[in-house]
């Protein structure tokens, strides 16, 4: 096994007296994409908050490339090249769509010296980067908070993956869309994949990792209950241990 | 700590003429070996009740005020009394067997008085006509000397009040406010100021127009005010001796705690100062 | 899985109730409702901590005199504090209430001067208060910022009690007042039975109440509450309304306790008032609001300048003094927050261990 | 036919600029179970708002059982027995569970004659509605906030459902949901269904309709595209529609 | 169907390229740009109207000594209100800005009196304001709410200042304060050209800088900008290091303006600031914010006070009225935003009509 690009070891989160994650271990190599799913609060955006550097982990560690990394700040992890789209979109209603997209990263130049905001290469940027998605938002300089549900999360999206990123982490990037935009967003994890950057997809519809994923991690409870190659299983597998929490082929589950 | 504990509650210690009574105050008790105690009430009524209550709660031998509404003082002067605590007052009068006497001057006479001395001057000067403002900040004291100096100009056919300015004892405000009144009334040629931020901030707004007005004022504090004396634009102003009634008060708690019978006014003469007599206050 | 109140692993309602039942027996779960407890009531142990120290430094502290002196002396910030807990609950301001207790009090000796009996001026000036109080709430729901229009307020209400007195204070002398502003029952001045019935009923009607539930509804989210058929216009009427109308009651007993009634009264008190209330935990953002909180805050603003007279603090220093301690005791609740929500999941991995 | 429970005719809507619907009319019986589908930004949200009060139409007339009703406010919607459940839920996020469900319909008693909240009785009566439902929160007394995405849907479900209502408008109600959550909603939906309850659902999952749902209505660009029995269509045919915005058995679209 | 620059029906970028270029052709679409004006310049057009009123009525107001007196007068209102601009664009606020001009000058004046150099005393108190906001600023960060803090401060500063000058104001004659102060270059005042250029500089930093638009987006959404790998608390200390160094500014014009270093200056400055920021459009809840907009809440402001003042109005009523006037034009600010609204959708029917 080649070093992966990214590892997460026994990692363990609690809020207040709730247990969200315990000793929860990941591994993903370049290139590939993988599926995290479980029920409802089984600790699955909190275990990606914490590797995009959102939340910090109360222990465990993560290592990039082998090396640790502890993301003390969403800055670090977005050097290290860690995008993600968050399931609430973490998008700011009163700015435009390019200023969203390109929040933290905005292209200037100089003016007698001085950095000024590029907005006219920003926004035709903004418009390449949704045309290259082949996504749908009304005008780039429109406040976002004037968007639709489906439209919020195409900004979203488009901001995680327009940049030159190692792993794209996805928490429900198809919930708010109609079935053309899903296939659009396939279509982006299918090109981030070939170009060599890991995907991790938080989702409840299966079928959309089962379309382009190659491995499905499955939780409950805070806890690791298994994991499949996505053409090792079916959906009635995953299903049952969705809902049990206990991987029907070995009888504990040992991390 | 042999010698008796005394409050000094004043009006505010952000204006300069209670300052410099606290100095006095500070200085006699300095001599008397008295423990003074300054508190400052930052000329709101009802935290100056607080304080004075504060005092009683310390049981302190004696205190002196300086009230800022004397109605509101009643309740604090029978808690006092109550408590076997003996009070004077500075520049207002208050009735109550406890409060043993006024220390300073009579804010609605002396203004009156000064009226006189400014209707001398348009007498002689302007030939009987003024068009007076007037720049006032409404607490109870600059009310009495607008009302004062009001009673001693009723008379004058020749002279009238054409505006009238709250500059609410703020530099600035004063400032603003003097300015918009001279601007709106370009016939003003007397202005009369009840304290010291609104002569401060009407003898700035007449420099800052250029206008050609002779100023009379309040109060104590000489600095500022020379080289508007110098320069004439300043004609005179009233100074009261803040640091005298200060040092008053707190020898007569001191003889009368030691037995001794106290006269209940001590007062003294305010000085009219002008270019003549400026000498003297440098 | 260890079993406590908060789990949030997706157990049935049965489960849950079961945890309730065995929540006392656990020694883990009464230190983090300790924890909890800190968290919550920080504010009264800063308070607590200052009375220890002043006590001990000053021996004219913990007389009984003093102490009922500065209820007295907090009691308006309390009573009035208690209508700005439930305008900061609808994510509101009112800066307002400095300047109505002022035209209240050259209303109320307007008033009795006229003749008119003291009950029947108590009762007027409080529906004036309330009258004002619901138009400034009239005029924010037309879209106005509460901050504009209260502070517009601020200037106007003053504006008007100097107008109606032409600037003058008219002592107050009535019987009754006197009783308000310096009488006692059983010992205990009225100032401060007024602020611990009005303390009372606010606690409850901000807790067991509707109207609490719907003003918390409106400033924790009013989009939400709105849709849910909340009537929020009324709801912000109704919050400026009581808070006016508690600013009159503040009025009347600050008037009765300096016995005069004056356009100066109440200078700078909305200062002291949201002071009160923010110290004491609610959000100005809304949607967060503790009666309890703003009486321990008004408690402690009081105790701090208090302590500091005592000791004759020089009074330059008293200003600068009073800002640190208020900063030092809120920033030593935050970082105790801090600390007791580490302490109170302090060792997890041990607990997923015992439920194995 | 007979006089439908809900009719709205010719509803138009603009924001600033933007034309979010033109004249779409709609209409469902009492115990009718409405798929509304459409793509991004379609409109579908803004009109499920107006039926239920939140927003008000610029043109266009709204009947119920065949009386003419303008909903100027939500409250007069949901005296007419409209509830919604919002696409980003409409909760408050400091409030309990409990006190979100019965936000503006509390149980009080008395004591001494006053009104007071009955806080226990509505949290047992929170407790059961959810033990009815199959859906699952954590303690009924957390607040909101505390609570993953997917147990913040099954509130705003538990709160649309648990009361009496004519006609309950889910707004994407299973886009946050897992899998065996999903049941319980189709369950919830059909259990209304027999009861006479009308019910509108808003989703992308079309299997969700072809589920339980009687009729679609597809909407694109603010307008309505077409409408297909359940039993009468498949999912191509509603891709299709979606996509094109044509309805492909009509040349054109009248309304 | 219509086209429109906020077309919002999916139609992909290429077809919004075209309608903008299409824009200046339609009529139509100059009645939406007129209101979209409306809405956003109504401040401009309240205080435009105020001024016509003002000039119609009052032989005075319309002389240049007026009209550069206001400006003077309004010159610190707009310095530090560019700075409570952008502490507010990140939803949180400074009361402290008035005594820190108090502290500021007094130690402008006291170093000067100690004979250290006009342009080095200037230099060293804007850094000394600058480090005192920051101060508040790191700790607000902590956790502790901006209102506490800077009230907490508001007291504190001006303590300070009373307790360095001992009281005492101390009269400023230095050359280059007096030129600060009273000077004009080519007939325009020097204040009013600080003013103009602190407003110049602040708008381009909020409205074309990375820094600006960090400030909004932190005041938008917090958690949003956080896990965008902003530098949150870095922004915020640095918009109150901001205000601090601009009150510090102000305090020297005010100082120079009055040859006065006094711990009285900049009472209650505070909320005329506010006050023009509000008014001005910048929300208290973060997020939103110009520049533009505090200047002319700063300017209505004192040219309401100072129309009032010219027509002789009894300064009682002046407070009165300044308030109402004030709410008024908010009031008439909302509900023209609201009928602008209106207009600009009239009739989209027919626009649907055309488009078929
Ligand atoms: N900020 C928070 N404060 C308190 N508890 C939280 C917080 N965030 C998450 N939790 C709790 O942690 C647990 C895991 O939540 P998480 O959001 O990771 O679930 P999830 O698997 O993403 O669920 P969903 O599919 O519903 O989004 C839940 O019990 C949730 O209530
Ligand atoms: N409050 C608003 N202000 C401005 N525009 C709005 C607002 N709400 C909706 N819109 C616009 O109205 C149009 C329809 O939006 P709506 O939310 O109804 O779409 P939808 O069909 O629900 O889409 P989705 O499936 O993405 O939720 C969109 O173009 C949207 O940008
Ligand atoms: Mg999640
Ligand atoms: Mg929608």
């Amino acid at each position: 096994m080649t070093t992966p690009l990214i590892e997460m070891r026994n990692i363990s989160k609690t809020f207040g007296a709730v247990t969200a994650l315990s000793k929860v271990s990941l591994r993903l190599e370049a290139g590939g994409v993988l599926g995290l799913i479980g029920d409802n609060a089984a600790g699955k955006s909190t275990l990606m908050k914490i590797l995009a550097g959102a939340l910090r982990a109360d222990s465990g560690e993560i290592l990039i490339d082998g090396k640790p990394a502890t993301f003390a700040h969403p800055i670090a992890a977005r050097d290290a090249g860690i995008e993600m789209i968050y399931q609430d979109f973490a998008l700011v209603p009163e700015l435009t769509v390019t200023q969203n997209i390109f929040l933290g990263r905005e292209i200037t130049r100089r003016i007698a010296g001085v950095k000024v905001l590029d907005r006219s290469a920003m926004n035709v940027r903004a418009k390449e980067m949704f045309a290259a998605l082949g996504l749908r938002v009304p005008a780039v300089t429109l406040p976002v908070q004037a968007l639709s549900g489906g439209q919020q999360q195409a900004v979203a999206i488009a901001r995680a993956t327009g940049f030159e990123a190692r792993l794209v982490i996805m928490d429900e990037p198809t919930a708010n869309l109609g079935a053309p935009a899903i296939e659009r967003v396939r279509e982006t994890i299918t090109r981030l994949k070939k170009s060599g950057v890991a995907v991790i997809i938080i989702s409840h519809r299966l079928e959309d990792i089962f379309a382009v994923g190659d491995r499905f991690m499955v939780m409950k409870q805070g806890q690791l209950v298994g994991e499949r190659e996505v053409h090792d299983t079916d959906n009635a597998d995953l299903v049952e241990m969705i809902v049990t929490g206990a991987d029907p082929r070995k009888p504990l589950v040992a991390v | 700590q042999e010698g008796p504990n005394i409050c000094f509650v004043t009006f505010s210690l952000q204006i300069a003429y209670f300052q410099s009574s606290v100095e006095g105050g500070q200085r006699a008790a300095d001599e008397l070996g008295v423990n003074l105690t300054v508190l400052d009430p930052q000329a709101d009524a009802s935290r100056q009740v607080t304080l004075v209550e504060d005092c009683i709660s310390r049981g302190v031998d004696a205190i002196v005020m300086d009230p800022i509404e004397s109605n509101s003082l009643f309740g604090p002067i029978e808690q006092a009394e109550a408590a076997g605590i003996p009070m004077v007052t500075l520049d207002t009068q208050i009735d109550h067997p406890n409060v043993l006497a006024l220390i300073g001057v009579p804010q609605f006479d002396a203004s009156r008085e000064f009226g006189q001395y400014v209707a001398g001057y348009i007498a002689g000067a302007m030939g009987g006509e003024a068009r007076i403002g007037l720049m006032i900040a409404s607490s109870e004291v600059q009310l009495a000397r607008r009302d004062g100096f009001l009673a001693a100009l009723e008379a004058l056919p020749g002279v009238e009040i054409v505006a009238e300015g709250d500059g609410r004892n703020i530099l600035e405000v004063a400032q603003a406010e003097a300015e918009n009144m001279l601007t709106a009334n370009p016939d003003i040629n007397v202005i009369y100021a009840t304290g010291d931020p609104q002569l401060q901030g009407g003898l700035a707004a007449g420099l800052s127009q250029n206008r050609d007005i002779a100023f009379f004022g309040w109060d104590d504090i000489p600095q500022p005010f020379i080289a508007p004396l110098e320069e004439g634009r300043l004609v005179g102003f009233l100074k009261q001796s803040p640091d005298y009634g200060g040092e008053q008060a707190v020898r007569l708690l001191v003889d009368y705690l030691n037995g001794e019978d106290v006269p209940s006014v001590v007062s003294y003469n305010p000085t009219v100062v002008t270019p003549f007599n400026v000498d003297q206050f440098r | 899985m260890f079993p406590s109140r908060f789990q949030n692993n997706g157990a049935c309602m049965s489960d849950v109730n079961s945890t309730i039942r065995r929540k006392a027996k656990n020694p883990a779960f009464d230190m983090r409702m300790a924890a909890v407890f800190l968290v919550r009531y920080g504010m009264f142990i800063a308070l607590a901590l200052w009375m220890v120290a002043m006590a001990l430094s000053s021996e004219h502290f913990l007389t009984s005199t003093n102490i009922l002196n500065v209820a007295r002396q907090a009691a308006p910030i309390i009573i009035i504090g208690v209508g700005m807990t439930f305008v900061m609950a609808t994510a509101g301001i009112d800066l307002s209430v400095g300047s109505l207790v002022a035209l209240i009090s050259v209303l109320t000796a307007a008033w009795l001067v006229a003749g008119l009996p003291a009950y029947l001026v108590i009762g007027l000036v409080i529906v004036v208060g309330a009258m004002l109080g619901a138009l400034n709430g009239f005029i924010i729901t037309l879209g106005v910022p509460a901050f504009v229009v209260t502070l517009a307020a601020l200037t106007s209400f003053r504006g008007v009690g100097f107008v109606y007195s032409d600037g003058r204070a008219v002592p107050i002398s009535d019987p009754v007042f006197v009783f308000i502003g310096r009488g006692d029952i059983f010992g205990v001045n009225t100032p401060l039975i007024i602020a611990t019935v009005v303390a009372v009923v606010g606690w409850f009607v901000l807790n067991r109440t509707r109207f609490g539930l719907y003003v918390l509804a409106t400033g924790g989210r009013e989009e939400a509450a709105r849709v849910m058929g909340l009537a929020i216009t009324r709801i912000k009427i109704t919050v400026y309304a009581i808070t006016g109308g508690l600013a009159a009651l503040g009025g009347i007993v600050i008037s009765a306790r300096l016995s005069n009634g004056s356009p100066n009264a109440g200078m700078m008190l909305e200062l002291d008032v949201i002071a009160a209330t923010v110290l004491g935990g609610t959000s100005l953002f809304g949607g967060r609001a503790t009666i309890a909180g703003t009486v321990v805050g008004a408690l402690l603003i009081n105790f701090v300048r208090n302590g500091l007279n005592l000791h004759g603090v020089n009074p330059y220093w008293v200003q600068v003094v009073t800002g640190i301690i208020l900063v030092m005791a809120v920033l030593m609740n935050t970082v105790l927050n801090r600390k007791a929500e580490a302490w109170a999941r302090a060792n997890p991995d041990d607990e997923q261990e015992v439920s194995k």
